[in-house]
């Protein structure tokens, strides 16, 4: 229990909090760009554009089929050899961007499948182009099944976050082990607080998915 | 690499098999544990519902390596040893147990109610209804989500490495360590992952164009 | 690329910035700690690595600390991150096929940690079947408990505390690394002891990469001289000086 | 023992009352259509029945259990009582054959070999042997419909219920379901309510015919009544006007 | 020039052929009615004209394009040739008033100030402006219809096809739907091809009637040789006789 009250400092609390800061920021910017970038690349894939949508769908099931831990490795100490050197905050941002973009691609391009054919009939013969079709009708309508597949992806995506360790990010897994680094005896309570942080952060994430579940519903 | 692939086969090869020995179990058990809380969380009965609620939001909101640990360094104290391969794959069956549930209850939603009210008409029970008639067309919706998850399963398995599982993140770091040539092990244990993720994945597709 | 960053003189590019860049651990007590409080990386290596970067380029030479995991060393160290390394680092054949090592900075020796009164005593109580010792990723103890004790299995885990940890869970009999972190944790735990003695020579060296000679050499040189000015002896008793029960007066230079 | 009694029954969805006070009883071996405009009712009234719709208030017995009664198990009355829905609710995942075998083999254990005795002359009775092993996918509307009937059969239920069985069919193939749904009609131990716009079918077959609206049962009548005098409630006689002059 | 030509043409599904060898000419403000037993390749034809579907062999000339050529534009066509569907294939995220004018706003440019006007004139006209706001799912089967009909004229089409557009209704709901139709047809400038069984309307604004069976085109006459003589195909007769008979 003194363990727990010890470790329990302000002073690791607000280191704590302040590898939360991290873990949310780059949370924030890999979910924004890889919602874009995975949205392009799903809809890429499904409108089977010759060649071009095979490619892309092999370059996808490669990535997302790689361990993330691996993804941010090579961003951070691979890319140097290529001309590029990332700083350990941009490696992160751009290694998770760079995966959840694929799988966010595989989910969107089975949201869009599962929309009934008949949409797009309607639009078609109503004039509208195919990629009009796609974007105006069948998305919007993709999106909204997707939801839950996607707020899953996101919450992975927060607790991947932490995998950057390996780089020496300094998001909330990194500080916990530096909190603990201190006295070997903190890091059950340590635990047990970044099962809390995680969750809060996750939860508010499961929560707003409900939210935008019921209101397109 | 290459001669990473040489000299350590051994260690990479049982780091393989361990990997692919727990992706293999907890996919199993994930798989039907998610799938049960999947129809708490639909059923009728108020109870049932925010149990299988509970269930999910917890475990899928908090980390792996959190769960992992629990079974490895707290039950230990109070219930019984575990190793760390066992603790490890325990932690990832609850784990991805909750992202299956999630899953699974979007499909079991999307099946026509009017399949439910068939099954139910004829004479099933609940349970038989869920088991015979909504699970199987659920499962047929949702196969490239769950691919996903499955992917996810089998690269989450690295969370062994933390408990000493000997898998193949462990190997890796492992040789990593006594070798120092960092980049070649990681391209390799990458391809050695590709190796059990990539024909996971064509299988999905695969079952997803056949059941179409 | 590669080639240019091995072809570049480390030892001039640092003399010309006035600045060395060292890759040093941040969550290892004694050697180098993050202390919270002010972000800063602290411990012996961390002032032994002052103390050379200021013999090596004077008074106002800057010392840049990078903080560094087992599998992110080598890889920045290759892409010129860092140029060398002070990370609790022990020299062996295998890993010198990869980088260069300077002479060793610090002699640490491989011991064990156990619950107190537990029935071993010494690393050979360990060699037998079933028995299984603790260590920590990126040391070098595993090949060592090979030498002492065949028989035993070894887990390897991520940091100390998770060792340390899992050795309250009862999932070692043993926790095995080198012997100066093994007492930091007895201090902070005393339910367990040091038991034995160090086992072996753990050699600590500093790594550059392949081909720097001269940056070696001046390391070296400047490793000589700190040690001969008593400079080394008073860090080392600055960081082991209160550990109970390490005799850091053998390890005087 | 009549097969089912309404006596006094009230249904909400949340605050919207959907039966309002029906009495209503209907004896083995009779043959009832309702009838009534869309949202009158007639579903809610047909489900109630199946305990796929809890009721509220009232005493709802089908077949001698209580449905109003908590402790009354549904599917103790399900197995006794057959549905036939609008959009037929085959087992997507199953084919024809497993379709109609399904439910007698895990719900009363019927032996394998009986039961797939029964089950191919249910087939042959609705014309559909050479289907046995297709899709229900695979099959037309009307197709569907009449292995939805044999489904129900299989289970050799005192009582059907049909849910406008017709209404989501092609034009010509609606007769084929019409056709089976008369030779059970015919079989005079069976009971049947029928939710159906299918005159001809009331004319041929029907015992009764009541006409719902507004959650209410306007008229009640005797075939002959309905057909031969005028239904005496006005509405009844409005409907009746609309759906047989567009036909 | 007439509005639609087909000729010889052959359509394939994979190695099944669906159209066999069609020839048709519609002139610009004919009403034709189509009509044959389930898969005898109506929705096919009626698809193909609206570019769909793929022709295989042949020439269809639709508003003076070939749609054989590969290099035509489907959507050329589609501009001008409006198509409902059975299941009406609303836009399901889009009010009615937004399915409406999404088109006209896009394709046609046309500007919202118009665009509004003639979208509620239309809505006017099939008897749903009050329902400009709802959404597709909150109506019934009858209104969808209605508002995909308007969807359709909001277009301005010279052309209108429709693909069996009251089978998916309840009774009750069919009327509305025809009535708009036959206020349409009776706009001598419009071209209607209409696959249905509702003979009713074919007496009462069809210029023709075209049989279909198993991919081809048994009878095409005009009205009055077909309801006033008897067709002269023995099918065409067997499968007319059937759907009458039943209603
Ligand atoms: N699950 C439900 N929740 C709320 N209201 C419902 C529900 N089901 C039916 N209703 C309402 O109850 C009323 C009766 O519906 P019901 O389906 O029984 O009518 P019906 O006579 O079968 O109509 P139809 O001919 O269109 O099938 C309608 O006003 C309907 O909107
Ligand atoms: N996408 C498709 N792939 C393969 N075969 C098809 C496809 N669409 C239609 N067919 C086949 O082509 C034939 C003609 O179908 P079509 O839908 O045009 O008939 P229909 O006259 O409209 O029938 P219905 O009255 O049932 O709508 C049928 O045998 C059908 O099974
Ligand atoms: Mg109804
Ligand atoms: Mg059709």
């Amino acid at each position: 229990m003194q363990n727990f009250i010890d470790a329990y400092s302000w002073i690791n609390i607000r280191y704590l909090l302040q590898g939360l800061r991290v873990t949310v920021e780059v949370s924030v910017a890999s979910i924004i760009l890889s919602y874009i970038f995975g949205t392009i690349l799903g809809i890429i894939r499904y409108a089977k554009i010759k060649y071009f949508s095979a490619i892309i769908g092999f370059v996808i099931d490669l990535i997302r089929n790689l361990p993330l831990l691996l993804i941010i490795f090579f961003t951070y100490f691979g890319l140097p050899n290529l001309g590029f050197k990332p700083a350990i905050l941009e490696a992160a941002i751009l290694a998770m961007t760079v995966f959840e973009s694929m799988m966010i691609a595989e989910i969107v391009r089975s949201g869009i499948v599962s929309i009934d054919s008949g949409q797009m009939e309607g639009a078609l013969s109503n004039g509208l182009t195919y990629w009009q079709g796609l974007r105006i009708i069948l998305l919007p309508q993709a999106m909204k099944n997707m939801i839950p597949a996607l707020v899953s992806q996101f919450i992975s995506l927060v607790k991947d976050t932490s995998l950057a360790t390996i780089i020496v990010l300094p998001e909330m897994m990194y500080h916990a082990q530096i909190i603990y680094g201190q006295n070997s005896n903190y890091i059950i309570p340590m635990f047990v607080a970044l099962a809390v942080l995680y969750f809060v952060v996750c939860y508010a994430l499961s929560l707003l998915s409900r939210y935008l579940d019921r209101r397109l519903a | 690499m290459i001669h990473i692939f040489a000299t350590q086969w051994q260690s990479l090869l049982y780091g393989l098999g361990q990997t692919l020995l727990c992706s293999i179990i907890a996919l199993f058990f994930s798989l039907i544990i998610g799938s049960l809380f999947a129809i708490f969380e639909i059923m009728p009965n108020k109870l049932m519902r925010v149990i299988g609620r509970i269930y999910v939001e917890v475990f899928r909101n908090i980390p792996l390596l959190v769960i992992t640990m629990f079974f490895f360094v707290v039950l230990p104290l109070y219930v019984a040893k575990i190793n760390g391969f066992t603790a490890g794959t325990i932690g990832l069956t609850i784990y991805t147990s909750a992202f299956i549930a999630e899953t699974v209850r979007s499909g079991i939603q999307s099946v026509d109610d009017g399949q439910m009210e068939g099954a139910l008409s004829n004479g099933l029970s609940f349970w038989q209804s869920m088991r015979y008639i909504i699970l199987p067309q659920a499962f047929k919706i949702v196969i490239p989500p769950l691919g996903n998850q499955f992917i996810n399963l089998v690269k989450n398995s690295s969370v062994l490495a933390f408990v000493a599982g000997f898998d193949l993140m462990y190997e890796g770091n492992m040789i990593a360590n006594d070798t120092l040539q960092t980049m070649p092990t990681y391209f390799a244990i990458g391809i050695l992952y590709l190796i059990i993720t990539m024909p996971l994945s064509y299988y999905m597709r695969h079952l997803e164009k056949k059941l179409a | 690329t590669k080639t240019a960053l091995s072809d570049q003189d480390v030892l001039q590019t640092d003399v010309k910035d006035n600045t060395i860049t060292w890759g040093v651990k941040a969550d290892t007590k004694l050697f180098g700690l993050m202390d919270i409080k002010d972000s800063k990386v602290k411990g012996f290596e961390i002032d032994l690595a002052k103390a050379m970067t200021k013999e090596i380029l004077g008074k106002n030479g800057k010392a840049v600390f990078v903080p560094v995991t087992s599998q992110t060393r080598v890889p920045l160290l290759r892409n010129g991150n860092i140029d060398a390394i002070m990370a609790t680092m022990t020299i062996n054949p295998e890993r010198a096929k990869q980088v260069d090592f300077t002479k060793s900075y610090f002699d640490a020796g491989q011991a064990i940690l156990v619950k107190k009164g537990s029935p071993i005593h010494s690393v050979k109580d360990l060699n037998k079947k079933g028995a299984i010792v603790l260590g920590v990723t990126g040391s070098n103890s595993v090949q060592n408990i090979g030498k002492f004790a065949p028989k035993a299995k070894v887990l390897q885990l991520s940091d100390y505390a998770q060792a340390l940890t899992a050795l309250k869970s009862g999932q070692g009999d043993a926790l095995t690394t080198d012997n100066g972190i093994l007492y930091g944790m007895s201090v902070e735990n005393p339910n367990y002891v040091v038991v034995g003695g160090s086992f072996t020579n753990e050699p600590y060296g500093i790594a550059v990469n392949k081909g720097q000679t001269k940056f070696k050499n001046r390391l070296n040189k400047a490793l000589t001289k700190v040690e001969k000015d008593g400079t080394y002896n008073k860090l080392l008793d600055k960081w082991f000086g209160h550990v109970k029960g390490f005799n850091y007066e053998e390890m005087k230079r | 023992m009549s097969m089912i009694e309404f006596h006094d029954v009230q249904k909400y969805y949340g605050d919207f009352q959907a039966l309002k006070n029906i009495n209503l009883t209907v004896e083995a071996g009779e043959t009832a259509v309702v009838i009534g405009p869309s949202g009158s009712g007639k579903s809610t009234l047909i489900r109630t029945i199946n305990g796929l719709e809890p009721i509220q208030d009232g005493k709802l017995i089908v077949d001698g259990y209580d449905l109003a009664d908590k402790k009354t198990d549904p599917n103790k009355i399900r197995k006794n009582v057959g549905m036939v829905f609008q959009h037929f609710n085959l087992y997507a995942n199953k084919t024809v054959l497993q379709n109609i075998m399904l439910a007698p083999k895990i719900v009363l254990k019927r032996p394998d070999k009986e039961n797939q005795e029964l089950a191919m002359s249910l087939l042959e009775k609705v014309g559909l042997a050479s289907k046995a092993n297709s899709y229900p996918r695979q099959l037309s509307g009307g197709q569907q419909q009449r292995i939805a009937i044999a489904r129900s059969l299989a289970m050799r239920p005192k009582c059907l219920l049909f849910d406008e069985p017709t209404s989501a069919l092609d034009p010509e193939m609606i007769d084929d379901v019409l056709n089976v749904m008369k030779d059970i009609a015919r079989d005079s131990s069976m009971t049947m309510l029928v939710v159906t716009h299918e005159m001809g079918f009331a004319r041929e077959v029907g015992d009764r015919v009541i006409f719902m609206d507004d959650g209410q049962i306007l008229e009640d009548d005797t075939k002959e009544q309905f057909f031969d005098g005028e239904p005496t409630n006005e509405r009844a006689r409005q409907f009746l006007s609309k759906i047989i002059v567009h036909k």
